[in-house]
């Protein structure tokens, strides 16, 4: 059975909401931007690189963020941000035993939570 | 010399049970098992670890043999049991009239009991109806049913006994000169045939007993008596609660885990592998349990289920006698290598055991005692860890 | 009388060595019947080749643990009602995360395995929680005597095959062994606090709670998960700072 | 299925988890501070010019704020996704270059992060 199946088949079964609840969404929703956001960090610090080398070529990178397709990718972060990290409010609370039973308010609060800053700074990114 | 090979058909509680005393007397032992463990009677009993006195009054011989076989169980599989006693609480006169007989009867069936006065029980039982007349306390107690049939299953298997489940018998092998030399199988899992011989066929399929006769042109005086059971989701008591009177429908509800059950009814059906729930009888069982706990009658019930007890003779339903009774087909039909265990109560499934073997080993010329009373059962999972 | 709807109950049925399929059967229903009763139903009348597991029918052995509709469900507590409507389809299947032997049967061996492993009591001394606060508690026999119950955990599975980290995961012990150590008593026990914090043990769990949104017995195997957490970081808190001589392993 | 035997299988402890669970709460302070400051102060909205960057390093806290922002998201990160490869079994072998391989980019990535930070505030 699953022992023998590869590691993609396997890490598949955890995105699969099939026969099972809403806090399998918070679980989804937390490691795919865990992995999202692992990479971008990298990606960030590597490109942050670009300070070193002084103000024109800082700012010559910085002109390629005013493409409409980076600022969405933006956006992107900045939801899974708070999308992760007030998930992850949720997680830590329950890790210490409280408010169990009450995970799943706690989790539906967070995502609206985390949708209300994430249109915050949405119409700050695009309209500024 | 090689072991000499039982067949057991059936893992209910008798083949369970079967299984491990031959396996304790050193027999080569084979269960077969149409479905899974305890998946027809046996689980589907409510639990009651008998203490006799339900039939104390009526029925001397079940009585006695349920005592014995309670504090047998107790010893020998602790884990499968709660043992926090019972109680016989009078509602009305005529349940105050059979307490004389009943005290009368237990003590000559050895079953302790103590009279206690309404103050008292409803010290031990706060929530037994209030206007109880009289209480008496016996050693009832209640068990896991699939636990208890894998204990005995567990410590059959560690002796060398094999189970095979979800295999069904679609025929005996007879050798022409009217033995039973073995079966034919189909197992269900790949709906595959072979067979199977062995030295002694047991049958031990409590209310389907009269099926696997039928394949040997034998017939045994089965009643299939089904009765329905009724699960509270909530516990009430710690102890078990029966009406102080004579066998009627609804007349005891005991605890389990976090739900109270409420048994049983009695009446007769043709085909016992369905048994439908009757919508009358589940009004009753709610009613009755609400006589003898009122606080249940507002609880949500959690399930609701039908079993068929295997009932030996040839009177109707409560009259009929709840022994049990081991059949050596040679002395019945003429059929040598075949016996049928049937009849009795999950609580003596340890004698019925020890009836069969017995019967087995005097079939065979086999001379070794029983070992079961003494014998400690390991563990229910083991039945899966052990290979 | 009773309510009447036809619904059609569509099964997984695969045996040993073939492809799974599923057999529709359209049935005549009471809503207030149980999920096993219509799979009773369905091999008493109309196909004997089926194989199902389940014994009590009450909710006390956990024996008949399947997916209804995709949700883990004990089916002998599951009414019709609450999970289809009149004319709907009502999908049975085996549990997850386990290796199937027939049908609707699964191999449950190594669940039971593994909460011997942990010492889990099949019965425990009563506790307050026993009897529901609706009713008053009883008194014991002897003063100062225990009561003596069967555990609320009935080993149906239910929660093992609903976790998301066991179906990645099979060496992961799982909600139910976890639960089983907690209820077990880690405290007393400095092994089983090891096996526990360990790299298949609590840390494994990602607080999905599907174990406990499951659980049909009061066993709420989240909850328990988060306690021997705690139980374990005190216990490495304390030995931090007052170490032990060396491990005793007891088994 | 897999073998889980009596001895505890290694590669994830106490401590681990304490660490992911405490960088936690730190972070989404922080990230949220972070963010703000990108998309929210001076004049067009977040910092948008070599200029605004390095007047933005001037206050001597914030180079602090952004080198623990740096370490805890690392080590967070790190640990995070050490457990997300544990969910898939890894080999030990695997674990054990998991574990140079990530401790190495964590040592690495911090250095180098500083040295920037460090870089930046001294102009």
């Amino acid at each position: 059975m699953n022992a023998q199946s590869n590691f993609i088949v396997r890490a598949a079964r955890w995105f699969d909401p099939r026969g099972r609840s809403l806090s399998t969404w918070g679980f989804m929703i937390n490691r795919l931007t865990a992995l999202g956001l692992t990479f971008y960090l990298f990606l960030h610090l590597i490109t942050l690189g670009q300070l070193a080398q002084g103000p024109d070529a800082y700012d010559n990178f910085l002109k390629l963020t005013e493409s409409p397709l980076y600022k969405i990718g933006e956006l992107a972060v900045v939801a899974a941000v708070f999308l992760h990290g007030l998930n992850g409010v949720r997680i830590v609370i329950t890790s210490f035993g409280i408010a169990v039973p009450r995970q799943r308010e706690i989790f539906i609060s967070a995502m609206v939570l985390g949708l209300i800053a994430i249109i915050i700074f949405g119409l700050r990114m695009f309209t500024a | 010399m090689s072991k000499p090979h039982a067949i057991i058909i059936g893992a209910g509680f008798t083949g369970t049970a079967t299984a491990h005393d031959l396996a304790l007397r050193g027999f080569d032992v084979t269960v077969v098992e149409r479905g899974p463990i305890a998946n027809g009677t046996s689980g589907r009993t409510h639990g009651l670890l008998h203490s006799g006195g339900r039939y104390a009054v009526k029925d001397q011989e079940s009585a006695i043999e349920c005592i014995d076989e309670n504090l047998i169980l107790r010893k020998i599989v602790p884990f499968v049991i709660e043992p926090n006693g019972g109680l016989f609480i009078a509602l009305n006169e005529s349940d105050l009239a059979y307490g004389e007989e009943f005290i009368e009867s237990c003590e000559a069936c050895h079953i302790p009991l103590e009279r206690l006065t309404p103050q008292q029980a409803l010290k031990l039982e706060p929530n037994l109806n209030p206007k109880l007349l009289v209480a008496f306390t016996i050693p009832d107690g209640t068990f896991d049913p699939l636990r208890l049939a894998m204990s005995f299953a567990a410590t059959a298997k560690k002796n060398g006994a094999k189970f095979r489940l979800y295999h069904e018998v679609k025929s005996l092998l007879m050798d022409g000169k009217g033995t039973v030399t073995g079966i034919r199988l189909i197992d269900r899992t790949s709906n595959e045939e072979f067979d199977l011989h062995g030295d002694i066929v047991v049958n031990a399929t409590g209310a389907w007993a009269g099926e696997i006769t039928a394949m040997a042109g034998a017939d045994v005086p089965i009643k299939p008596t089904p009765g329905i059971m009724v699960a509270f989701e909530r516990r009430a008591t710690q102890r078990a609660i029966n009406r102080l009177c004579e066998p009627a429908d609804g007349d005891i509800v005991l605890p389990q885990r976090r739900m109270m059950v409420v048994g049983t009814t009695s009446f007769t059906a043709e085909n016992v592998d369905y048994i439908p729930i009757v919508e009358d009888q589940l009004k009753l069982m709610v009613e009755r349990a609400a006589d003898l706990l009122p606080g249940l009658r507002s609880v949500k019930l959690r399930g609701i289920y039908m079993a068929p007890r295997p009932l030996i003779g040839s009177g109707t339903g409560r009259s009929i006698a709840r022994t049990f009774k081991c059949f050596d087909h040679k002395e019945t039909h003429n059929i040598d290598g075949f016996v049928t265990i049937t009849g009795g109560k999950a609580t003596t499934l340890r004698a019925m055991a020890e009836k069969t073997s017995d019967t087995v080993c005097a079939k065979l010329g086999i001379n070794v005692v029983c070992q079961t009373k003494e014998t400690p059962l390991i563990s229910y999972r083991q039945f899966y860890t052990l290979n | 009388m009773a309510e009447k709807w036809n619904i059609t109950l569509k099964i997984y049925r695969q045996k040993q060595g073939e492809k799974a399929h599923y057999q529709e059967i359209k049935m005549d229903v009471n809503p207030d019947e149980n999920v096993i009763d219509l799979v009773e139903r369905a091999w008493a009348f109309h196909d004997r080749t089926l194989t199902f597991a389940h014994a009590c029918h009450h909710s006390t052995c956990g024996a008949c643990g399947m997916r209804v509709n995709d949700r883990e469900k004990l089916t002998c507590i599951t009414s019709v009602r609450s999970v289809v409507s009149n004319g709907g389809t009502l999908k049975v299947e085996p549990l997850r995360n386990f290796p199937v032997v027939s049908d609707l049967v699964v191999d449950m061996g190594e669940l039971y395995r593994r909460m011997d492993l942990v010492g889990h009591q099949p019965v425990n001394s009563d506790r307050a929680e026993a009897i529901q606060p609706e009713f008053r508690p009883a008194g014991p026999a002897e003063p100062g005597e225990d009561f003596i119950r069967l555990s609320d955990c009935i080993e149906c599975g239910l929660c093992m095959s609903a976790c998301p980290v066991f179906s990645s995961t099979p060496d992961y012990l799982g909600p139910a062994v976890l639960a089983g150590a907690h209820q077990a008593g880690p405290e007393k026990n400095p092994s089983l606090l090891n096996l526990v914090d360990s790299a298949t043990g609590v840390w494994r769990c990602h607080s999905v709670f599907e174990c406990t949104a499951v659980c049909p017995s009061n066993v709420d195997p989240g909850w328990r998960i988060m306690e021997l957490r705690r139980k374990v970081v005190g216990d490495r808190i304390k030995t931090l700072f007052n170490p032990r001589k060396t491990a005793q392993v007891s088994k | 299925m897999i073998e889980t035997g009596s001895t505890p299988k290694q590669g994830e402890t106490t401590i681990l988890w304490l660490i992911k669970i405490v960088t936690g709460p730190i972070l989404l302070i922080v990230a949220t501070i972070h963010l703000i400051v990108n998309h929210y102060i001076g004049s067009l909205g977040g910092l948008q010019t070599y200029s605004d960057v390095v007047k933005y390093y001037k206050a001597w806290y914030i180079p602090v704020m952004e080198g623990i922002f740096l370490v805890t998201v690392l080590a967070h990160s790190l640990i995070g996704l050490r457990g997300v490869i544990l969910d898939l079994r890894p080999t030990a072998a695997m674990l054990k270059f998991i574990n140079w391989a990530f401790a190495a980019l964590g040592v690495g990535f911090s250095a180098y992060g500083l040295w920037l930070i460090i870089v930046i505030a001294g102009r």
